[in-house]
């Protein structure tokens, strides 16, 4: 046979058939011991799975964190880029910002936006030095969503701020710099070339925040709003069937978690468009990488 | 390889009066710049008219780049007077002070200044025509059909055609040296900033990028090219400054300075051309 | 499965008549409104919780939350919140009360005015057959074993002090005493085998080993406290006009039949108390 | 006045006034309502900021964040790295990996270690098939301690391997490819090249992670272990001051939170070394940029 | 510009037999590459002696960079004989198949092969110094005083002693790429691969670095070089391969083919040079 015509192969190594056993061993072991461990009792966790309170509180934990994580998105991206504007005051703001709500409780806040009216009976909405106004009851404004959605998308967006000032710092600075020389105005740069390029990192870190946001929200259980694992603690609060209900919450959440999973790659593939054939990190060079195992 | 200092400098004296000039011009007076305690430029004058095209040749380190970016105001001048198309850059004047310019009025001089970079700067996540359309579309708020006919036709010049879709990842050097270069002749500036415009091209397309520049001085736009290449500077350029240590050794027409230079550095480094 | 009868879901109110003498002490602005909030955890059977079939809150202290409005003629609003926000909601005026089995201590005295109106008790649960033999008919029996409390309850920060001294005298091991956020959470625990017992008010040890009498055991005995401190007080916020109308339409509440029906409705008519206090 | 010698002035528009007197304004409004408004009790937060129980748990909060964080991060550098290795299973497995320990609440995890044991109550550690091998008294084993610390790492590790791999996606391909050509190892490239060169973009989204940490930590009161804000709660369940306690906890909570700032700013620091000038992003071009407010 | 394909290429016999060849020789044969229905790289052939100095000359376009990318390993070749130093790069021939190597055999072949980037891939956390010292302490584990001294050294013979503390951000283009020629010299390598190492360079520098290039030669060290300055080819080249469209126009000794080019499209290339 001619050398040059060999043909040249994709080695699969030990490791790799190794790894593949490890893997149908370990799902194995886990469906084995799943299914066949009585404690678990599938029987209730298939009762309550679709029991209506149980997608009534699916529903809120799904309004709430995305209602929240969008406005916590934009605010945090204004609060990203006040925080490295060149006016001084305005980035000790900024910074004040982020520093207090990502250093409180969320659980805090929540219970003081809610009773800000202990703190303040009544405040006035109104020009300042002049008659023109109203008293505001506090308490009939803040009802538990509100109050939940504003404590949390305050909360989200000091976390997003973060999140995105470390997405500006991975451009490149050639890149700012030929938008500048093009004369782009600083939204436009801002939009067109900061924020399209910083999406391969900001994404991975935003997916965190998104999936934390789907259990922070059960939070608002002390505001009495009955998000999704509020919901199951209700029933076993009477019940008792404490593993079982937690197994309801925790697959729906798992549910939530993966229907996330395929935007997200979408969108990543959208924005990696450009580098290199759009894969994932060559962590491996081109050459001994795609062959073989570690 | 001298790069140190060289002290004492004659005075040069520019080829042509002070003037504000108008349009396509570029009037420098004792710019200087330096990062921390390293000064970079050191007292550079220039006079550029409308239509001219200006090499700055010297060695690597001298300060070209950076005096290009000066003139884009991607640095800005430590003192000196620096106007370009005619208005003091990124400053207005005042009876005892310079007082800088808001953002929007920068921007709306930058768009009579054109710049290609030393490392290109393509815009990763846009395919090469869309590089090309970005200033016109984003800046300049041309329609979008228009915008890619435009940049389509550009591409064409510098020989890119069929390329059109490619990211920048995808191309050769070459390719995306083109790109830039048409990337900045799309804004139609008044002032081309060229940094080492060909470094990444083979002689072929040296020579067709060469023409597309000839063509775009005879329609009266200013170029400055900072360049390596003297077989380029002297087949193009009208005036040229040679530089060294971050002065201006000499200033000139540009053959008359390449074949009788008068300084002795100058003469020293010529002689280097292979 | 936490199931309850139709009985006890039926509306407790009804037939109960208005206490001219306590509506006379209720300010003019909440006459005008016809209706007070009261704020309760709604995850504590048998005295606060949701029915299984329509989420409607239910229980004895929903119960007597009802009685009272219906004493004293007005709409009762329950809102279900979680304890943290109880106390701060009252005091910031959302809600008018709460019927939460809070016991009485100087401490709380400082903060609410509070009303008692039941006894509670406390009990023991251990898993089934109690195989470490727990009792409160002999409290030494405790000495040295890992037993749940919830915290803030006056088992933890009375009951179970007093015990641990027992133990001392005994010269026994200490009782390892494991503070809790909730009752579930300690159930699960015991079931776990972590815990040897939950120490807990009876009402809702009770309501557990109803509900899984596979793993649970009610110890009958009761804690045998002194007389008087597990009194069960609800609150309203320190000099809150309606104090007086509230504590009148308890008393009147108390001297009629719909107070020993609600308690027996839901098994606990051991707790009934001749007379209500203001505590302050 | 010749023209060269004319300084050019950095100028402070009106808007970098207004800003500052905004600055001032809302601060000396917070401290204002802060000190004057009786509700909250200063003198309640005073006493119990030093209390005992609330210093153990400020302590136990340290701890149990600092462990799990370290762990955590450790464990997700190599989740991140196996997320991205070439071979399928090994991908598989760590995707896997990410998607359960993200998409379940850590409550119910942390639930799920402390009481493994009434799921498996009895463990067999040994050799499969053989004789040898004892059982293991789980309860014994999972102590509060050890299963909060288990739960919260574990947990940990999948936030920390989507932050890493969005930092490994930041480093340009050009520099692997150069620590390729040089015959780096894979494992010098990974501490050499690209930790280093992915830290600008990991830090922010690691602050956040450690900040939330921190706050997470108080999950474990369930396993009956008592951190910061349990502890503050079991006192304010038994006095009923639950607004003046809950400041006290946010008190500490960002007292610990800004100490951090210090030393991530200093990280930062270190690793921007080399970006120009080692400044933050420089979102504004140089000239216009430093000189005006927006 | 001619960029597309030219179809019908003469078969270009390499100017030396086959052989398995030795520490520093390049031998290739039949290379194919293609990104995704692009064809890059088509039956190119290679034939480099230890101690020879190759120059791929050809368009923008035609191949350079990925054929030199394919020589470390950086692109895999689709098919046809890759030899580098003697031994199959990346792959070990079987009776049937080409099965390919461990990372670590991977790595151990990559350090006797050199690589000096177009766009200088500097390391942007570490100095001019760190950067040469990297491969010295890095893979190769010499001691960090004596990798020092010798990447000063280095440094010193490109010209830039008294950069060695500054960050590559903070260097000018041609300053930057002779850190990049350094940092490629001091792991040694038999085979040195050079993708337009004095783009960003002036006349003088390219002198000097040609001189650094051709000490290296007599030393032994093979060279292939991807370049656009025929003066530099004219100067320092054995052999010459000129490219176009992915495959070998022309290929032989290098005054030779520079002098009396035997096909059409390489004469057409050569007269364009300036
Ligand atoms: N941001 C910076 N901080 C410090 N020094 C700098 C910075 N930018 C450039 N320099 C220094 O300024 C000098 C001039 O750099 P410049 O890039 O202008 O040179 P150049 O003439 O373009 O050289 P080349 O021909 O190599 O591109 C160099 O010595 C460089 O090290
Ligand atoms: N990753 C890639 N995907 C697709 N096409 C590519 C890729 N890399 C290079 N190419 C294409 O391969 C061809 C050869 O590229 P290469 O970089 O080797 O050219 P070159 O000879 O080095 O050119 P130059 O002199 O401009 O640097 C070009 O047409 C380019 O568009
Ligand atoms: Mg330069
Ligand atoms: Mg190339």
């Amino acid at each position: 046979m001619d050398a040059t015509e060999k043909p040249r192969v994709r080695r699969r190594s030990a490791v790799e058939y190794v790894m593949w056993a490890l893997c149908v061993l370990v799902f194995l072991a886990i469906a084995y011991s799943l299914v066949t461990n009585p404690r678990y009792e599938w029987d209730v966790v298939a009762e309550y799975f679709t029991a209506e309170t149980v997608i009534d509180g699916v529903l809120l934990t799904i309004m709430l964190t995305f209602v929240t994580m969008f406005l916590g998105t934009v605010l945090g991206i204004v609060i990203a880029v006040l925080r490295s504007s060149p006016v001084m005051p305005v980035r000790v703001l900024a910074g004040a910002y982020i520093s207090f709500f990502r250093g409180t409780p969320v659980l805090v806040q929540l219970i003081f936006w809610f009773n800000v009216a202990a703190l303040y009976p009544d405040i006035n909405i109104g020009i300042p030095f002049t008659d023109i106004g109203s008293e505001v009851d506090v308490n009939a404004l803040m009802t538990p969503i509100v109050a939940a959605t504003v404590g949390l998308t305050l909360n989200q967006a000091a976390y997003m701020a973060e999140i995105v000032r470390g997405g500006f710092n991975s451009v490149p600075k050639g890149q700012i710099e030929s938008a500048d020389a093009l004369g782009m105005s600083e939204w436009t740069k801002l939009r067109k070339v900061i924020i399209p390029q910083s999406m391969p990192t900001v994404i991975p870190a935003t997916g965190n925040q998104l999936i934390g946001q789907f259990k922070e929200t059960s939070l608002v259980s002390v505001l009495g709003v009955a998000d999704l694992l509020q919901s199951v603690q209700l029933i076993y609060s009477r019940t008792y069937e404490t593993i079982p209900l937690l197994i309801v919450a925790a697959l729906w959440y798992l549910v939530m978690t993966l229907a996330l999973g395929y935007p997200q790659s979408l969108i990543e593939k959208h924005y990696s468009k450009g580098t290199r054939a759009g894969t994932p990190v060559p962590l491996e060079p081109a050459l001994a990488g795609a062959e073989e195992g570690r | 390889m001298n790069e140190s200092a060289t002290k004492q400098q004659p005075t040069v004296e520019p080829p042509q009066a002070a003037t504000k000039g108008g349009l396509g011009t570029v009037y420098g007076r004792q710019l200087v710049k330096s990062f921390g305690h390293r000064t970079v430029l050191q007292d550079v004058d220039l006079d550029i008219k409308s239509g001219e095209i200006c090499c700055l040749i010297g060695p690597s380190g001298s300060g070209k780049s950076t005096l290009l970016r000066c003139i884009n105001g991607l640095e800005k001048v430590d003192s000196g007077i620096l106007r370009v198309n005619g208005e003091d850059l990124g400053y207005e004047e005042t009876e005892t002070q310079y007082r800088p310019l808001s953002k929007k009025q920068v921007a709306a001089q930058r768009t009579q200044i054109g710049m290609v970079f030393q490392h290109f700067n393509l815009f990763p996540n846009m395919t090469a025509l869309h590089n090309v359309m970005s200033g016109l579309v984003l800046v300049k708020r041309v329609k979008k059909q228009a915008a890619a006919e435009h940049a389509r036709s550009l591409l064409q010049q510098v020989g890119l055609d069929g390329h059109e879709n490619h990211y920048p990842s995808a191309m050769s050097g070459g390719q995306q040296q083109r790109v830039a270069i048409a990337r900045a002749l799309a804004m139609d500036p008044s002032v081309m900033l060229f940094d080492e415009p060909t470094s990444a091209l083979d002689p072929e397309l040296v020579g067709e990028v060469l023409g597309v520049m000839q063509q775009l001085a005879e329609k009266g736009m200013t170029m400055l090219v900072a360049t390596h290449e003297m077989g380029f500077a002297r087949e193009v350029a009208d005036s040229l400054m040679f530089m060294c240590a971050g002065r201006t050794v000499e200033y000139g027409d540009a053959r008359e300075v390449l074949a009788h230079p008068k300084e002795e550095r100058t003469q020293q480094f010529l002689e280097k051309v292979l | 499965d936490g199931s309850t009868t139709p009985e006890q879901e039926s509306d407790i109110t009804k037939g109960v008549e208005e206490d001219p003498a306590a509506v006379k002490l209720l300010p003019a602005k909440t006459k005008n409104d016809g209706e007070i909030t009261v704020a309760m955890d709604l995850s504590y059977p048998p005295t606060s919780f949701l029915s299984e079939e329509d989420k409607s809150p239910i229980g004895y202290n929903v119960d007597i939350a009802r009685l009272l409005g219906a004493k004293l003629g007005l709409e009762v609003e329950i809102k279900d919140v979680s304890f943290d926000t109880i106390i701060p909601g009252i005091q910031g005026g959302r809600y008018d009360f709460t019927t939460t089995n809070m016991t009485p201590t100087p401490e709380r005295r400082k903060v609410l005015e509070l009303v008692t109106y039941w006894n509670s008790g406390s009990s023991l649960v251990t898993p089934v057959d109690n195989p470490e033999g727990l009792t409160f008919d002999e409290p030494e029996s405790l000495c040295g074993h890992t037993v749940a409390v919830m915290k803030g309850t006056t088992q933890a920060e009375q009951y179970l002090p007093s015990l641990q001294d027992d133990c001392k005298k005994a010269g026994e091991a200490p009782i390892d005493a494991v503070v809790l956020p909730n009752v579930q959470e300690a159930l699960t625990q015991l079931s776990s085998g972590r815990m040897e017992a939950v120490f807990y008010d009876t009402p809702s040890l009770a309501w557990a080993a109803k509900q899984q009498p596979d793993q649970f055991e009610m110890q009958d005995q009761q804690y045998q406290k002194e007389t008087g401190t597990d009194v069960v007080t609800f609150g309203l916020a320190k000099n809150s006009p309606l104090t007086k109308a509230m504590h009148a339409a308890m008393q009147s509440l108390i001297d009629s039949d719909k107070y020993k029906e609600a308690l027996g409705r839901w098994g606990l008519e051991s707790g009934a108390i001749p007379k209500s206090e203001i505590l302050n």
